[in-house]
């Protein structure tokens, strides 16, 4: 939370330098709009960071209706001055969340990268910082009941300030240490949009776990309309770039998230790429693999029978596939992964340790990223 | 340089690094998170090893620097395991019987002084310029070899017995936790701590027995 | 500097040790009274090493065997925590009238 | 004494050289040029300079400012140990080794600092797996490092230099270097080995930083990542030795390609996981350090 307002850099030079910086973008994932963010790793003049306190831009994709709403807005005041907030709005998404209220608003993918140095630029020239959305204070009152006043009794249960109390229970070596209970999501990085998990911990070491969708089921369209416009609708060619371009997102996401920037940069500027060939994606599954990211992964998160690292495997190979269809080749296109069941996945997280949980929430199918065919996504949107 | 010759500032830095020694070893009981503790505890060898280094044991200083520094670790992370709760939460005095600690801690201080001021200590200097590394490291290998061996198998026995003892897997094979029981929050009493309760008991009981969240 | 101030800052050390594992009431905070002893032992043992004992490298040893000590002491300490919380999920000396059962 | 001035600037050029170097590496890897790099750290810390800092709910916020200080210290007192010339050393300790040890240990200790002074979740997630992983490696290094020491009956930094006149401790230990280089990435938490950073963690022990204090901790580490390469240099690469060129130039030019070899490791390389890194910390990294140190007592008894 903010405590004490930006300090002004007098000097030129330092808001000069500032302004040349990479911008940092944090992006919270709303509904509708999948995992199309992935691509703005491509663009040099961009830094997708990983924790809201770094970033100068909010940068907000698609609709959050009811609790999306609520976190987007913990997570814009999250963001230290001087700061601002961006949306990627389709026409159509009416609702408008609090904490974009004030925000500028971009219709078209493509149109993002500039915006966002656009915005940044003028921020840290000393244009106006966004102010705090929310209330400076925790979720909930201390509570004042129990003998220290956390709401429990004696020292042990209650919920003070929101957060509950660490508690005792069982793990595997038999030490009945405290667990911590906390919420992982819905704007986790790497994460399909709206997914939370809420985790019980030891340690790093997940003891129990449950899968939600904040804001349900995706109710938008599930293609984003980016993507399916790449292609003539309905087509052949058009729809196959799509399922490549899903799968480069994702492997964008992956890469990422496993520590390699650099192929998630690659990965998104072959995901972003029209004329994309096979060949492209070939060399960046080689690349993949010589990073050993697939091996690293290969046991985590066994869902649905295959691993992190297949997933990443697989979504390589679709894309490859998928791309040397639309060019009018004979690849061959492994069938997808099936979705998952939130309540198989939530069982697949108990005994992974933090990192191997994140890794496998963000590599699990979702269903709001699967590309249907256009006649489908038209009948679902609003 | 022998403590005789040792420069001005030599002699500041000991009094310095020594009542910065003795202030955070005060602090480590007088602060109400048990990491900070450690932290505090590892402070005050930090100057110790300072003062021995300015004793002249160019290695001996180092070294409990280094050892220090890996116990108080391992200490801290043992505070995070068995409490997971950074920083403190609840401020809280876990303390008994102070009285008594403090009448003896004082009188050890109090017997140290008299033996410091009273005791006849012979004056021998270390002699200056000798390589107290090597002459420690000749000793070590070479006269007092049995001592040196036998520090050194009593840490292997150390080591073993500790993963022994928190095994969980007891001495004839089944969890050496099978059928022991947390003692009730008071003695005598039936109420046990939260979540090991022999039968249910509904709610949590007060929970004396764990080390609280500080 | 002088070998007397160096045994009353090392008594006082010890003091200090002394006081917190009597008065503290978890384990670990116990075991860290009496590694502040040893601290204290390790000062005089050095002080007396310079400026007592002609700096013969038996006192260098005296301190080496200190720091093995500590290290015995912190090893066989937290296994001796580990047991017992796994037995009882206890960490305090106050939960522990017996070693039985 | 004025040699101790010396170590300011090398901080400041060792934490610069390891940020270019990353960058550099990073744009390399992605098929981006290399353009306007060396100018880029600069950027990104001015920026950190405009940006606020921002401060948690009841943070331990003494340990919060003092850990990356003690970082930055300590990559000081590991840039003024390695001797860059013949007889030019800020402090010639006759430990060394066992001082570097000692330094190992505090940077551990000062990133669990870090982790545990923000009173937030990630961070301590970060420390104590950072912890776990950190401990392991320390071992590791200690065998490695005893290791240069015998052919140079030294514990002293400059003899160890002084003894690869002749022959390079990476020749004649093969395994001590890269096995020194793992410890380098662990123990400053750099990719691929940054276990206390990482992007499942948001940033890990620097989740909550914000501004001039993210600045701060990312600038110590790199200075303190750049100590270590010059450490990797002095006790493998045989340090200053070297034809044609003056010692100090050589020593810079071995600790700009242990750096190289390091950020490329971190862009090109997916990090081990924390549980895989303590078991194979303990499994297959731990013998093969024994086998250095065995080896290394054989060859110098030859």
């Amino acid at each position: 939370m903010a405590v004490s307002r930006p300090r002004p850099a007098r000097l030129a030079l330092v808001r000069r330098l500032a302004a040349a910086a990479p911008v940092p973008v944090f992006v919270a994932r709303g509904l509708g709009a999948g995992r199309a963010d992935a691509e703005l790793a491509a663009d040099r003049r961009l830094h997708l960071v990983g924790s809201p306190r770094q970033a100068t831009v909010l940068l907000a994709t698609g609709r959050f209706p009811g609790r999306l709403g609520d976190a987007l807005a913990r997570v814009h005041d999250q963001l230290p001055h001087p700061r601002t907030a961006l949306w990627w709005r389709r026409p159509g998404w009416a609702e408008v969340p609090p904490a974009l209220a004030g925000a500028a608003a971009v219709a078209e993918l493509a149109a993002l990268p500039a915006a966002l140095v656009a915005a940044h630029r003028a921020l840290v020239a000393g244009g106006p910082s966004a102010p705090d959305v929310g209330p400076d204070q925790p979720p909930q009152p201390f509570e004042g009941r129990g003998d220290h006043g956390q709401g429990g009794e004696g020292m042990m249960g209650g919920v003070p300030w929101g957060r509950p109390m660490a508690m005792p229970g069982e793990d595997r070596d038999g030490l009945a240490l405290d667990e911590l209970s906390l919420d992982l999501g819905p704007f986790q990085p790497g994460f399909p949009p709206g997914l939370v998990a809420h985790l019980r911990l030891q340690g790093e070491v997940v003891v129990e776990a449950g899968v939600e969708r904040a804001g349900g089921v995706d109710g938008g369209p599930a293609v984003d309309p980016v993507t399916e416009r790449l292609g003539e609708p309905g087509s052949p060619g058009g729809r196959a770039r799509a399922e490549a371009r899903a799968e480069l997102r994702r492997v964008a996401d992956l890469c990422r998230l496993g520590g390699l920037g650099p192929l998630a940069a690659r990965a998104a500027a072959v995901a972003a790429d029209p004329g994309a060939r096979a060949v492209d994606a070939a060399r960046l599954a080689a690349a993949v693999r010589r990073s050993r990211l697939p091996a690293r992964w290969a046991g985590v998160g066994r869902v649905g029978g295959i691993g992190a690292g297949d997933r990443l495997a697989l979504a390589l190979a679709r894309a490859e596939g998928a791309l040397a269809r639309a060019d009018g080749g004979a690849g061959t296109l492994p069938p997808a992964p099936a979705t998952v069941d939130p309540d198989e996945l939530a069982g697949a997280l108990a005994g992974l340790d933090w990192g191997d949980a994140v890794v496998t929430l963000a590599s699990v199918p979702d269903p709001s990223e699967a590309p249907r065919p256009a006649a489908a996504a038209a009948s679902r949107a609003p | 340089m022998t403590p005789d010759q040792a420069p001005a500032w030599a002699d500041v830095g000991f009094w310095v690094f020594a009542l910065a020694a003795v202030a955070t070893g005060y602090r480590v009981f007088r602060t109400d998170s048990m990491v900070r503790s450690a932290f505090l505890l590892l402070a005050s060898f930090l100057n110790v090893g300072a003062v021995v280094l300015l004793l002249g044991g160019r290695y001996l200083g180092v070294a409990l620097v280094f050892m220090m520094t890996v116990e108080m670790t391992v200490m801290a992370i043992f505070m995070v395991a068995f409490m997971m709760n950074p920083a403190g939460l609840n401020p809280m005095s876990m303390v008994h019987q102070p009285r008594l600690a403090v009448v003896a801690g004082a009188g050890a201080f109090g017997g140290g002084v008299l033996l410091a001021l009273l005791g006849e200590f012979p004056d021998r200097p270390r002699r200056a310029g000798a390589d107290v590394i090597a002459a420690l490291g000749s000793q070590l290998l070479g006269r007092s070899m049995l001592v040196f061996e036998t520090v050194g198998v009593t840490l292997l026995a150390a080591m073993v017995g500790a993963v022994a003892l928190s095994s969980r897997r007891s001495r004839f094979g089944g969890p050496a936790d099978e059928g022991s029981l947390p003692p009730p929050l008071e003695p005598g009493g039936d109420r046990y701590p939260a979540g090991v309760v022999p039968e249910p008991a509904g709610g949590h009981g007060g929970h004396g027995g764990h080390g609280g969240h500080q | 500097m002088s070998l007397e101030g160096a045994l009353v800052v090392a008594a006082a050390l010890v003091g200090l040790g002394l006081w917190g594992a009597l008065s503290q009431q978890s384990i670990v905070m116990v075991l860290m009274g009496v590694e502040l002893m040893v601290n204290g032992v390790i000062l005089a043992a050095a002080a007396l090493w310079a400026f007592a004992a002609a700096g013969a490298p038996e006192g260098q040893l005296l301190v080496v065997m200190a720091m093995a000590v500590m290290a015995v002491e912190l090893a066989v300490g937290f296994a001796v925590v580990v047991a017992l919380y796994r037995c009882r999920q206890v960490d305090m000396t106050d939960g522990l009238e017996s070693l039985r059962n | 004494m004025t040699r101790v001035l010396a170590v300011g600037p090398l901080v400041v050029a060792g934490a610069y050289a390891a940020a270019v170097a990353r960058l550099a590496a990073a744009s390399a890897a992605a098929g981006h040029g290399l353009r306007g790099l060396a100018a880029e750290p600069l950027r990104r810390a001015a920026l950190a300079l405009v940006q606020q800092r921002l401060a948690t709910e009841r943070p331990d916020a003494a340990s919060r400012a003092l850990a990356p200080a003690v970082v930055a210290a300590l990559a000081a007192v590991g840039l003024a140990l390695v001797p860059l010339s013949r007889g030019w050393v800020v402090v010639d300790a006759g430990a060394g080794i066992v001082v570097w040890g000692s330094l190992e240990a505090l940077a551990i200790a000062a990133v669990y600092l870090h982790g545990w002074s923000a009173n937030s979740l990630q961070p301590l997630v970060a420390a104590y797996r950072f912890t776990a992983a950190g401990l392991t490696l320390l071992l590791l290094s200690m065998f490695v490092l005893i290791g240069v020491a015998l052919p140079a009956q030294s514990l002293r930094l400059a003899d160890v230099v002084d003894a690869q006149a002749g022959l390079w401790n990476v020749l004649r230990q093969p395994l001590g270097l890269p096995l020194f280089l793992v410890v380098a990435l662990g123990i400053t938490s750099w990719p691929p080995l940054d276990l206390a950073g990482g992007a499942d963690l948001a940033g890990g022990t620097a989740a909550e930083a914000s501004g001039p204090g993210r600045l701060a901790w990312t600038a110590a580490r790199a200075a303190l990542l750049a100590a270590f390469a010059a450490m990797g240099a002095a006790a493998f690469l045989g340090g200053w030795h070297g034809p044609w060129l003056p010692g100090p130039a050589w020593m810079a030019v071995k600790t700009a390609a242990l750096l190289a070899v390091l950020a490329a490791a971190g862009v090109r390389l997916a990090g081990l996981r924390a549980e895989a890194l303590v078991a194979r910390g303990w499994t297959v990294l731990l013998p093969l350090a024994f086998a250095d140190l065995a080896m290394a007592g054989l060859v110098a008894q030859l």
